[in-house]
């Protein structure tokens, strides 16, 4: 626990110990909890164990408050109810501001930005010397594909780019748990596709926890360790289906018999929130 | 066309000269074609004659009436930023000083004549004033908007990386205002120098403001001319300046235009 | 508020000396020298020869003045600055603007005044339908609504036409509607409008209607300085009209070279017109009163007419004390032979 | 209450009191009144010239106003012709940038000696202002419309006209509403300052007579008068402007 902490406070969590062993370990518990604005309750008695070194992803139809969900573990916005613990350490939700690494739908560079600045935007504002986040940040450029490209500015790069760009901004801000909101959603199928497999092989590489959103089904089951579903307002989790599919995935798992039995399962659920929510 | 020209061709400035010299053009060949009396419009010969047979007012004036402009325009544009910063950060300061600025903003400073003379006297610092108090309000209000219309989501991105107030103005809120301000400060420049020559007609004996007080109550067209003209170069210099600097800080808005 | 005001000055001073390393610098003898300052009604122009000879000739040096001449504009009330102390002295409108001042509670006096007569005129053309003061009956007549009016008035009511059959129009700042003829009667300063009209159409086809002749003599450029000033430092006060005398008379002396010195100060003024200007202020500031006691004599009588005027139309609600608002303790304490043109 | 409202609120606070430090410190101080008269002794000198006041003002706005309408007619006009002869535009834009940053108040000499004093010189003074304003605001509002849209259009039949009204006007007119806003305050001054350099009407020529006549309660009467308008029209303008571009 101690040891947790002090790595956190430091900026990297080199996970020594293999998966199979971390995983189970709570990084973040969420009891209940509840959030109101004004006469519309977001969600719900939300509750979500999230442990070390999974691939969690949220699907549910639009308005479900996903993204409240994920202000709340950003620590941008408190519940109204309802309890967080990090470590199992009871805390505020405000505390977890900065102990998550958050990448919002959007890539949201800074125009004025190189690619390798907005890459180190993070680390730089929690105190790393430019030269020295720089430095780590040109060691991981061939990994997101933008060897090259580090004095390009966003302005010069196509889309699926700039999403790596903002996925390595993510990545060398070294938290514990990521949050991804829609990360591949302005993407074309064919570049979402790449994105994911590369997505899961740098998340295997470096030992995160992700929250993943997505409205996409396929790309839910394809990444995850496990689903949650959640429901039309008020934001509840319906469904939590693990997805034991084996690991590294490959392209074509999308087309075995376990997959479309998951995602048949899954669909079920999603219609019939889509169609609550269509009919409100 | 030669290679060379085409780059040219396309440049604003070159524009510029071509638009100047067509304009040359057309003034001097209605007057010469159309007879025009000299007290409505001087032919372009006697402007340049005059200003060469009497440098030393003009040039003197304009040099006066630069430096008035530009240190008004500098503590204006100064201030106004620091207002703004000020105004985003706090609500309650925006709530209370806001309107007491728009306020500032209607009352005619020419009313003022008297009271800049009384406190300031004749100095050039009086003017300078006049320029501030032209310049601040558009600064201010333009950099606000700037900073305002900031992206929450960006913000949001940048809290939770856990960046402190300073941080979020310097490395977000600032540049991303940097466009509204910059079409402030092409507007300020103008009123900067507005606020120059006004000010220069509140009794003063050099600037282009009391040259074109003086042409006109005696009835001196040719040297009203050669006034405005300086004032005009003034300006046009003084903006195209601050557009190439928009140009350069501000790159990747002209990328993302051409794009478009 | 008079600390304040010297606070303000501190402060300007000092912010100018950090800003602006171009800060005039005094001649050695500066320290010998009261520092002074003189606010004009205008820009500067061959009415003002006296003060640009006086400072250029060092007149004022020798009297112990270090003088700065800070010429007007529109909106630059002389009696206001001169109020407030930030000048010490003031070439103020005339007799009329003093009045009024001094009725508005501003604390300044009058030590002498400039023109002995009233310093514009009506003209009509020769060849036009005005011959008389009757004649403006049904015809039209711009003026400056700054006073002006009021001698108008005046001259129709002594003629006894009623104001309201004619056509008194504001006049502009060009005299150009006149000389096209879309204007009967204009008004014309002796030094100055006048100058261009006679250009524009030839002295000898023009008609003149002057105040004098119908009773009404209104004194202009009234010198002025503050009540303070004048009770603190009366030696001062002495110095700077004696200086400024000194300069009347030497322009008148020498023409030439006083307007030379005009023009240094406006090279683009046209010479001619400047030396036309000079000639009619020196005939306007050595008529009257001033033949018998010297240029810048306050001649009561016509203060007095002057006040009733401005009773008359209105233009002061309460009478005001003439001999406190115009103060011949000055120039009385100036030989005559001094003051003498 | 709304978060606008209380910020209004605030900001009527802090006008109230400055206009209150204002009149008890004059009070206090005894700073003599051709300095700075109390705020009061103000108000009571606007109420006891009320007539003559609002005369000046109707001039002073009339002219404002006439300026203001003819300026916009004529910005939004060759903005219009502008935006459909692209070679005059590009020409013409960047001279059109350089008289614009030539103060007005450069020409307002010559327009008197052009036009003489009176209406005329106010209306052609503020038009200027105004729509160079506005021709600046209404060429980049024209331009921001997508091209897509145009097409899409054009796909329909419609000739460029029809683009004009249904298309391009629509998209710009947040931009050339907020250069008419931004236009009222200076046809106001704009219309002062030349009636301080040569007019027998208007607030201007109020000033610069009461200014003469060393009448300072009227001066600042008239200063008073003239920050009102403005304000009013400032407001006014501002007002349609909400209702306008609603969906802003």
């Amino acid at each position: 626990m101690t040891t947790n902490s002090a790595a956190i406070s430091e900026g990297w969590v080199e996970s020594v110990s293999p998966r199979a062993v971390t995983k189970g370990s709570s990084i973040l518990g969420l009891q209940n909890l509840t959030k109101r604005f004004g006469a519309i309750t977001a969600l719900e008695n939300v509750s979500v164990d999230i442990n070390k070194g999974e691939f969690i992803t949220v699907i549910g139809p639009s308005g479900c408050g996903k993204s409240t969900l994920f202000n709340i573990v950003a620590g941008l916005d408190s519940p109204d109810d309802g309890h967080i613990a990090h470590h199992s350490r009871a805390i505020d939700a405000r505390e977890l501001l900065g102990q998550v690494a958050f990448m919002p739908q959007q890539d949201l560079l800074l125009p004025w930005r190189t690619v390798l600045d907005n890459a180190i935007l993070a680390i730089e504002l929690e105190g790393t010397p430019r030269a020295k986040a720089r430095a780590q940040a040109l060691k991981m450029l061939p990994e997101f594909g933008l060897k090259g490209f580090e004095k390009h500015y966003p302005h010069q790069l196509s889309g699926g780019m700039r999403q790596r760009v903002a996925l390595m901004r993510t990545f060398l801000f070294r938290r514990e748990l990521m949050l991804l909101d829609e990360p591949f959603g302005a993407l074309d199928s064919l570049t979402r596709s790449m994105m994911q497999r590369w997505l899961l092989e740098i998340w295997q590489h470096h030992e995160r926890t992700v929250l993943f959103i997505t409205h996409d089904i396929d790309e839910a089951i394809f990444l995850a360790d496990r689903v949650l579903v959640m429901s039309a307002r008020p934001g509840r989790v319906k469904l939590e289906q693990r997805i034991d599919l084996p690991r590294p995935r490959r392209g074509d798992i999308v087309t075995s018999e376990e997959f479309m039995a998951i995602k048949r399962r899954l669909l079920a659920e999603i219609e019939e929130e889509s169609m609550k929510s269509f009919a409100s | 066309m030669k290679a060379w020209i085409a780059p040219i061709m396309r440049g604003n400035s070159f524009r510029l000269a071509l638009g100047v010299l067509a304009m040359a053009l057309a003034w001097q060949l209605s007057v010469v074609l159309f007879k025009v009396p000299v007290h409505y419009l001087p032919s372009l010969p006697l402007i340049a004659e005059r200003l060469s047979h009497y440098p030393d007012p003009f040039i003197a004036g304009f040099i006066r009436t630069a430096s008035e402009m530009l240190i008004g325009l500098a503590v204006g544009t100064l201030f106004g930023l620091l207002s703004a910063v000020i105004m985003q950060r706090y609500r309650m300061v925006r709530h209370l000083l806001l309107p007491l600025f728009i306020i500032s903003q209607t009352i005619p400073v020419i009313a003022f004549g008297a009271i800049v003379v009384m406190w300031f006297g004749n100095s050039l610092l009086a003017k300078a004033v006049i320029a501030f108090y032209l310049t601040f309000f558009t600064i201010t209000v333009n950099t606000l908007a700037g900073l305002d219309s900031v992206d929450p989501k960006q913000i949001s991105l940048l809290r939770s990386f856990g960046a402190s107030n300073q941080q979020l103005l310097w490395r977000l809120q600032l540049p991303s205002a940097l466009p509204a301000f910059f079409t402030g400060l092409k507007l300020a420049v103008a009123t900067s120098l507005s606020g120059a020559v006004v000010g220069e007609w509140f009794g003063d004996t050099t600037g282009l403001g009391v040259l074109l007080l003086q042409s006109m109550y005696n009835e001196d067209t040719i040297s009203l001319w050669s006034a405005i003209l300086l004032v005009a170069l003034l300006g046009s210099v003084c903006f195209g300046v601050v557009a190439a600097i928009e140009k350069r800080v501000l790159f990747w808005q002209h990328k993302q235009d051409i794009n478009h | 508020m008079k600390s304040t005001i010297s606070k303000w000055h501190r402060l300007n001073a000092a912010l100018a000396v950090i800003l602006l390393p171009i800060i005039f610098s005094h001649s050695a003898t500066a320290q010998t020298l009261t520092e002074a300052s003189v606010r004009l009604k205008w820009l500067p122009q061959a009415q003002f020869a006296g003060f640009y000879v006086a400072k250029e000739k060092g007149f004022y040096i020798e009297n112990g003045i270090d003088l700065t001449i800070n010429p007007g504009g529109p909106n630059v009330l002389t009696e206001n600055l001169v109020a407030t102390g930030s000048d010490t002295f003031g070439l103020a409108g005339g007799a009329p603007s003093v009045i009024s001042s001094r009725e508005n509670g501003l604390p300044v006096v009058a030590i002498g005044l400039g023109t002995q007569q009233t310093d514009f005129v009506f003209v009509a053309k020769n060849d036009g339908p005005v011959e008389t003061i009757q004649d403006f009956k049904g015809h039209s007549v711009s003026t400056w609504f700054t006073g002006a009016n009021h001698i108008l008035s005046a001259m129709l009511a002594d003629q006894g036409v009623d104001q309201d059959d004619v056509n008194i129009q504001p006049q502009q700042v060009s005299v150009t509607p006149f000389v096209n003829g879309s204007v009967d009667v204009v008004t014309a300063t002796w030094y100055n409008e006048l100058n261009t009209i006679r250009n524009a159409v030839g002295e000898e086809s023009l008609r003149f209607f002057i105040p004098e002749d119908y009773g009404i003599s209104i004194p202009r450029d009234a010198l002025i300085t503050s009540e303070r000033t004048l009770a603190n430092s009366p030696e001062l006060v002495t110095h700077f009209v004696e200086a400024t005398i000194r300069g009347w008379k030497y322009a008148f002396d020498h023409p030439d070279e006083a307007i030379d010195i005009v023009m240094q100060q406006s090279p683009t003024l046209e010479r001619d017109h400047q030396e036309t200007m000079l000639a009619e202020m020196q005939r306007l500031m050595t008529a009257d009163a001033a033949q018998d006691h010297g240029l810048y004599w306050l001649d009561r009588e016509k203060l007095l007419k002057t006040h009733d005027l401005l009773r008359r139309y209105d233009v002061i609600s309460s009478d005001i004390d003439i001999d406190s608002a115009f103060n011949i303790s000055i120039l009385e304490s100036i030989p005559l032979a001094d003051r003498m043109p | 209450m709304s978060q606008s409202q209380s910020g209004r609120l605030w900001g009527l606070v802090s006008v109230l009191g400055c206009l209150v430090i204002w009149e008890v410190s004059v009070r206090q101080l005894d700073i003599p009144s051709y300095l700075l008269p109390p705020f009061s002794d103000i108000v009571i000198q606007v109420s006891q010239n009320f007539p003559s006041l609002m005369s000046a003002s109707a001039a002073t706005l009339s002219a404002a106003l006439s300026g203001f309408a003819i300026g916009t007619l004529a910005g939004l006009l060759l903005a219009i012709l502008l935006t459909f002869s692209p070679v005059m535009r590009q020409s013409l834009l960047s001279i059109i940038v350089a008289i614009n940053t030539v103060p007005m108040a450069a020409y307002a000499p010559l327009v008197i000696l052009w036009f003489g004093v009176g209406m005329e010189s106010k209306v052609v003074i503020v038009a200027c202002e105004v729509g160079f304003t506005v021709l600046l605001g209404a060429l980049s509002g024209l331009a921001q419309v997508d091209r897509r849209s145009i097409d899409l259009l054009s796909s329909f039949g419609a000739g460029r006209w029809k683009i004009m009204w249904c298309l391009r006007l629509p998209t710009a007119l947040p931009a050339i509403m907020t250069a008419l806003r931004l236009s009222t305050v200076r046809s106001i001054i704009a219309t002062i300052v030349v009636e301080m350099l040569g007019s027998y009407l208007g607030l201007g020529w109020t000033l610069y007579q009461s200014v003469v006549m060393s009448n300072f309660l009227t001066v600042w009467s008239a200063i008073l008068l003239a920050s009102v308008i403005s304000l009013l029209f400032f407001a006014s303008v501002a007002w349609i402007e909400r209702r306008v571009v609603f969906w802003q």
